[in-house]
């Protein structure tokens, strides 16, 4: 058994590294600038935040809304340290070049971001985890809105810019130029990676535990309050990670992007990978920025065929078939791609698991 | 101090009762199905757009029972179709079917709307301008609260005293034994989301009347809030959510007033979380334990 | 699903099909149409479609070349629009134009800049659009200006005392609001608050805002945002009964505000960039032109709010695709670095003014029209040209 | 309560415990003790309060009045306060007042070393019954989260699989290992939570309905199973019970409750002949 693991990781790492090869090649192929490499990056980047939702809500079974939240802090934690000092005047134009005076490098600016995050969480955590279910995603939906509002506030204006855009911080392009794509892929590779580490220590197998079953497992000893702040300060590490490498993708930064609109949306990602799998939330991610943000953009122009006006096609309509594609997910394949199985368990003897937990 | 207050504590008490309307359906639902309906605020949405068009091609008199009727339609629709399958399923699985009906609804009003913000249609009467002491309002804003109470007071006896009400109460109750004694859940429920539907049509009638911009995601914020209300009255109860919705409007009013205008919002989810910490059970709710 | 997907890749590998056609050049059109500045973005693609309509071929070193746009939703976010970016670039386009909104645009300039495709602003108003990105032109004047006019404009009217309320979080509404106060001050008003008051996303009640004006006595409210917002000030306003006019930025000139204000005893003025009322003959033909355009089409009449009134972002449009095509044709190439090179020495006469590019890449425009929403006619009668300056 | 502490030989002991739920009197002044080494039941009619007393020595609800303690130590201390102290139904109500209320939450209580079962087995449903007792192994690690992560606990992370491998060989469950926890039949869920509850190495074992489902074969085999168990890990258990041959073919002593009281305590053979336990029981029976 021992070596047939053995076998199988080798097996997934050389995989990964294919991977990594093929990104290499592709960027060098078609261009930084091309459209495959475009949604790659984006799709990357919102495979970490939807792993690191992943984490808490279906490992967890924590039903937590504040994603949007912890990614903003971690986005302004990173902009607000890297941009150059040179830039800072314009950028902070209204603020006489802000408060902080100083920059720090690239990778620690992202350590940053995470911690910063985390920090908050761990704030936000100790009132917010008491509560249960819907409770605490309204909850949690609050504080992320809260977070916002509070970002956007003129008085610390000097720190944040207030609700003008922040920007000329380093992005993807610029970290390792040429390799965009590799990059994006290590630093949102290592972060999963560290992710799946935990999930399959005996930490993660609490996390689960406590997810399928809140009373045996406090009954099994296990501290519910501290696992649970665990699991929500990871997740919001490797969100304001997350959020920080959205930043980057943007090139600018403004709060009012982070809306519960974005948390909605990384929520269908996980439902849509499955809740409970690491490898389908990194699929779906890639597959719904691909989808939404490319593949179906057709449906948004009018298009004539000869002189028959294709119905329906129209601004708006790709959201529309957008969301019920959504829908049919969420009502009919509600186990989604994975269900809570991961790719490289695909062959594996274990049986199938039921979709319906909780209660 | 009077006279600079006023104007604002009208506007609260006027928003409040709008905002009760909406919460009524937010915990209805929630008593019954345990669920945050998310697509609510939509729902309120439509049937201002409901209105907008339906205003354009036939007098008041006749567009306002049909904007009901309507409304209530699609409420009844959504909860067949979004929320019924689900019945069995984990709670978590239904609330993001709420969530992905409220992104559908919003999409496709955008799309069949054109995302432009439309003009709310003048009701005759509601929308003309009255003084009141130093302060000049809308009538609508005197009618808000007296309409709000009796319709509360209206629904209160319904629960209270005929047999669909009592087994609306039964099922929020118990769901399980409920269905057991013979109650058709699925008609329970059913109307329930008529009720909520046809409260959230008639407080849009109000709210637009107030505020005459439709837009496809106007609803979102209203529909927060009136959340937030219903958990802090204590979900379930209606006259709570009326209460907690009207504590809410003046309390938005008043931070507005002292200048901390961009927290008004954020000041809606803080009393939230401070409401589930000290008193989950909102003002007027009753405390459950889970059974081992 | 995998159906579907396959379905997908089948109808994507013929959409290009259908545009292989000889001698054809791309413009790019990077607007929103769904989000918060859809409407306005669907007005600036129509002044777009319009000018389209009317030169659909540009010449190129003597050879006739068909014009295709390809359009390009942004969905008004930041993170959205990297990727319209990216997918405007892919299709080969040689040249944008837009966006509606300064965050997209700030946003994209990056993939722009990078894959050297020369991008031409129709009315994002932040000066870092073009500041911090090279290959950011722009055709419409710029917030500075816009708030400093308007304070002019309340100063000469008499007034001292003013109240400014932006939205939260949108850049356009406070970089206005900022300029306006900064500009306000400096001619020796106050402002109440000394600095802008903002409201959150969403707010549908603005009665609190409009009272604290009232209660400060100010004699001018400032209230740069989008237009939803501005229909419900201007009407609760009204239900208020305030005595002090009402001013914003060029977003207001909009057919939203003529039905907020008709009927309803309140002074509303904007700045903008154009004056349908007009007299120079370019604009007078622009507007007759485009109005029968509007109405010959019963989708573009719906994109543009269900009526034929012409917003200032549609004529900035139909500017921005004359501009455009001058520097194809000053480029002699349908390369998009030698229409990036040739584009700074272009000038245009348009029916906005006159259009030429300084250093940073913005027009040199020094004026804007002050008109002001009629609540008897439900029309915008031209008041003044404001020049900053006066 | 220095006095109690001192000549507390037992292992659990719970003085005068009642709880109230609103007006409802769960248990009503139950007192009862288990001592080192035994096999205790807690048998009484369907309703009788058996699980909330359960409940109240695991931490899963605070008792309204009494005391529990476990080797001496007090886990549980408790007077009626508040709103309940108006509603208060029970005895013994003044008899605690002024001491210290004392609340420990479930896991702390696992942590001291009280296992249990459910008397509705809650497996964790998504885990293999070779993971299900590797979760019980958790409660006693030594690696913190970043060891863990980065599998600098590789030693003790074999140990606790060993453990798991070994408690499942135990229970006769190393075929079925990595199986689903709910696809394995009820008989073999009951012995898993049982190995689950073992791997928190516990020194008290509180059994709810062990046998609850099994027929007569199974029940008797569960029964050596539960003195095995008992013997190999010095175990001491308590255990709630409705199959009267189980209770009385291992149980040194038992306790009968019945609306929450207790009425009667004793040696099998002497609960047998009791009047009242009869009483009770053929009352419940002719319903």
């Amino acid at each position: 058994m021992k070596k047939k693991g053995n076998l199988r990781l080798i097996l997934s790492l050389a995989v990964v590294a294919l991977l990594y090869g093929a990104a290499v090649l592709v960027e060098h192929t078609s261009g930084s600038k091309s459209m495959v490499v475009t949604v790659l990056q984006k799709g990357a980047v919102y495979a970490l935040i939807a792993v690191s939702m992943n984490l808490l809500n279906g490992f967890t079974g924590l039903f937590s809304l504040g994603q949007a939240g912890f990614m903003l802090i971690g986005a302004y934690s990173y902009a607000i340290l890297t941009i150059p000092m040179a830039k800072r005047a314009a950028v902070y134009q209204y603020y006489d070049g802000g408060i902080v005076q100083f920059t720090i490098g690239l990778l620690p600016a992202l350590l940053v971001a995470g911690v910063m995050a985390a920090l908050f969480a761990a704030l936000i955590g100790m009132p917010v985890l008491r509560l249960k279910g819907d409770y605490l995603a309204i909850a949690t939906l609050g504080f992320a809105e809260i977070i916002r509002a509070f970002v956007q506030w003129d008085a610390i204006g000097p720190l944040t810019n207030g609700s003008n855009l922040l920007k000329t911080y380093p992005t993807l392009k610029t970290a390792m130029p040429g390799n965009t794509l590799l990059f994006t892929f290590l630093v949102v590779g290592v972060c999963i990676g560290l992710i799946l580490l935990l999930i399959n220590s005996t930490y993660g197998r609490a996390f689960k535990a406590i997810r399928d079953d809140e009373i045996a497992a406090e009954a099994m000893g296990i501290n519910l309050f501290r696992h649970k702040q665990m699991a929500f300060v990871i997740s919001s590490f490797f969100a304001g990670i997350g959020g920080a490498l959205l930043a980057m993708y943007q090139g600018s930064l403004q709060a009012n992007g982070f809306k519960s609109a974005m948390t909605y949306e990384i929520l269908l990602i996980v439902v849509i990978g499955g809740m409970g799998s690491v490898s389908g939330s990194i699929l779906a991610s890639f597959l719904f920025i691909a989808c939404s943000e490319w593949w179906l953009r057709f449906l948004d122009a009018e298009t004539m065929i000869g002189n028959f006006q294709v119905p329906l096609l129209a601004p708006g309509f790709r959201m529309v078939a957008f969301s019920i594609v959504i829908m049919v997910v969420v009502l009919f394949f509600r186990k989604g791609i994975m269900g809570d199985r991961e790719l490289w368990e695909l062959g594996s003897r274990r049986q199938a698991k039921g979709g319906g937990r909780n209660k | 101090m009077f006279d600079t207050l006023l104007p604002y504590l009208l506007a609260g008490i006027s928003v409040g009762g709008q905002y009760a309307m909406i919460a009524v359906g937010y915990t209805l639902v929630y008593g019954i199905l345990r669920l945050i309906n998310f697509a609510h605020g939509d729902i309120f949405t439509a049937a201002g757009f409901f209105m907008v068009y339906l205003a354009a091609a036939m007098p008041p008199a006749l567009a306002i029972p049909l904007v009901i009727i309507l409304t209530v339609a699609l409420g009844f629709t959504v909860e067949r179709v979004a929320y019924k399958p689900l019945r069995s399923a984990p709670r978590m699985s239904i609330m993001i079917s709420a969530i992905g009906v409220s992104y559908l609804l919003q999409n496709l009003m955008w799309y069949l709307t054109g995302g432009l913000a439309r003009q709310y249609p003048v009701l005759p009467g509601l929308g003309d301008s009255i003084q009141i002491g130093s302060a000049s309002t809308k009538v609508v804003t005197l009618v808000t609260p007296v309409l709000t109470v009796a319709l509360v007071v209206a629904l209160v006896m319904l629960i209270k005293r005929t047999k669909i009400g009592m087994a609306m109460r039964a099922v929020s109750v118990d769901f399980e034994t409920a269905q057991l004694m013979g109650i058709k859940i699925n008609n329970v429920i059913s109307f329930t989301f008529i009720i909520g539907s046809a409260m959230a049509a008639i407080g849009s009638l109000l709210y637009f009347t107030n505020y005459t911009a439709v837009t496809p995601t106007i609803g979102a914020m209203p529909g927060l809030k009136a959340f937030v209300a219903a958990v802090f009255g204590g979900i379930g109860s209606i006259p709570g959510a009326m209460i907690g919705a009207l504590i809410i409007g003046i309390c938005e009013n008043l931070i507005k007033a002292a200048g901390l205008t961009m927290f008004s919002d954020a000041f809606t989810f803080a009393l939230l979380i401070i409401v589930l910490l000290v008193r989950p059970t909102g003002l007027f709710g009753e405390k459950t334990t889970e059974k081992v | 699903m995998k159906k579907l997907i396959a379905l997908v890749l089948a109808v994507m590998m013929l959409v290009p099909a259908f545009a292989m056609a000889e001698n054809v050049i791309k413009i790019g059109v990077f607007e929103p149409s769904t989000g918060d500045n859809g409407a306005g973005g669907k007005q600036e693609i129509l002044g777009i479609q319009y000018a389209n309509s009317l030169k659909p071929t540009v010449n190129i070193g003597g050879e006739e070349y068909k014009v295709e746009l390809v359009i390009e939703d942004n969905q008004s976010v930041n993170d959205k629009a990297v990727t319209a970016a990216a997918s405007l670039v892919n299709a080969g386009v040689s040249v944008v134009l837009g966006s509606y909104g300064s965050g997209v645009c700030m946003a994209a300039g990056d993939t722009f800049a990078e894959a050297e495709v020369p991008a031409i602003g129709v009315s994002c108003t932040n000066p870092n659009v073009t500041a911090l990105c090279d290959y950011y032109w722009r055709i419409c004047f710029l917030d500075p200006f816009q708030g400093s006019v308007m304070a002019n404009f309340a100063i000469q009217k008499g007034s001292t005392t003013a109240y400014v309320l932006n939205m939260q979080g949108e850049d356009y509404g406070s970089g206005l609001a900022n300029y306006f106060v900064e500009a306000f001050k400096a001619a020796g008003g106050t402002v109440v608050g000394d600095k802008a008051a903002t409201f959150p996303e969403g707010t549908s009640d603005f009665t609190a805002y409009i009272n604290n004006a009232v209660n400060a006595n100010c004699d001018v409210f400032f209230a740069p945002c989008s237009t939803t917002y501005a229909a419900l000030i201007i009407d609760q306003a009204a239900a208020q009964g305030v005595k002090f006019p009402i001013m914003a930025g060029d977003t207001w000139e909009n057919s939203a505000i003529l039905s907020a204000a008709k009927g309803k005893e309140v002074e509303v003025y904007c700045s903008t960039f154009f004056d349908e009322n007009d007299d120079a003959a370019a604009a007078a033909e622009f507007v007759k032109g485009f109005k029968e355009w509007l109405n010959a089409d019963a989708g573009n009449l719906n994109n543009n709010g269900g009526n034929d009134i012409v917003a200032a972002v549609s004529a900035l449009g139909f500017d921005a695709y004359n501009v455009a095509l001058a520097a194809i044709e000053a480029a002699g190439s349908a390369d998009s670095k030698a229409i990036a090179e040739a584009l700074p020495g272009v000038t245009w006469d348009g029916v906005t003014g006159s259009i030429a590019f300084d250093e940073i890449g913005d027009a040199r425009k020094d004026m804007a029209y002050i008109k002001y929403a009629n609540p008897e006619t439900g029309a915008f009668d031209f008041v003044k040209t404001q020049k900053v300056g006066e | 309560m220095s006095e109690q502490k001192n000549h507390d030989t037992s292992v659990l002991r719970l003085r005068d415990i009642t709880m109230q739920f609103g007006g409802v009197v769960a248990i009503n002044n139950l007192s009862l003790e288990v001592n080192q080494g035994e096999i205790v039941a807690l048998i009484g009619p369907n309703g009788a309060g058996k699980t909330t007393a359960f409940n109240c020595i695991t931490g899963v609800y605070e008792p309204t009045n009494g005391e529990v303690y476990f080797h001496g130590k007090p886990i549980a201390v408790n007077h009626p306060q508040g709103k309940m102290a108006k509603q208060y139904a029970g005895i013994n109500g003044d008899a605690y007042r002024g001491k210290k209320p004392v609340v420990y939450s479930p896991d702390k209580i696992t942590k001291m070393g009280i296992a249990r079962t459910f008397q509705n087995i809650r497996l964790f449903k998504s885990q293999t019954a070779f993971e299900n007792v590797l979760i019980g192994t958790h409660l006693r690690r030594t690696s913190n989260l970043f060891t863990a992560a980065f599998r600098l606990n590789a030693k003790e992370e074999k140990a606790m699989r060993e453990k798991a491998a070994a408690l499942l060989e135990i229970v006769g469950l190393s075929g079925e290992a990595d199986e689903l926890a709910v696809s394995l039949p009820y008989g073999k869920q009951r012995r898993l939570e049982i190995a689950r509850a073992l791997a928190t190495e516990p020194s008290l074992l509180l059994l709810d309905e062990p046998a609850a489902g099994m027929n007569p074969q199974e029940t008797d085999e569960l029964g050596e199973f539960i003195v095995d168990i008992k013997n190999r890990f010095n175990l001491t258990v308590f255990m709630i019970e409705h199959h009267m041959n189980l209770v009385m073919d291992i149980s040194d002593r038992i306790y009968v409750l019945d609306f929450g009281k207790q009425i009667a305590e004793g040696t099998p053979e002497e609960i047998q002949k009791n009047p009242d336990v009869i009483a009770a029981y053929l009352g419940v029976e002719e319903e």
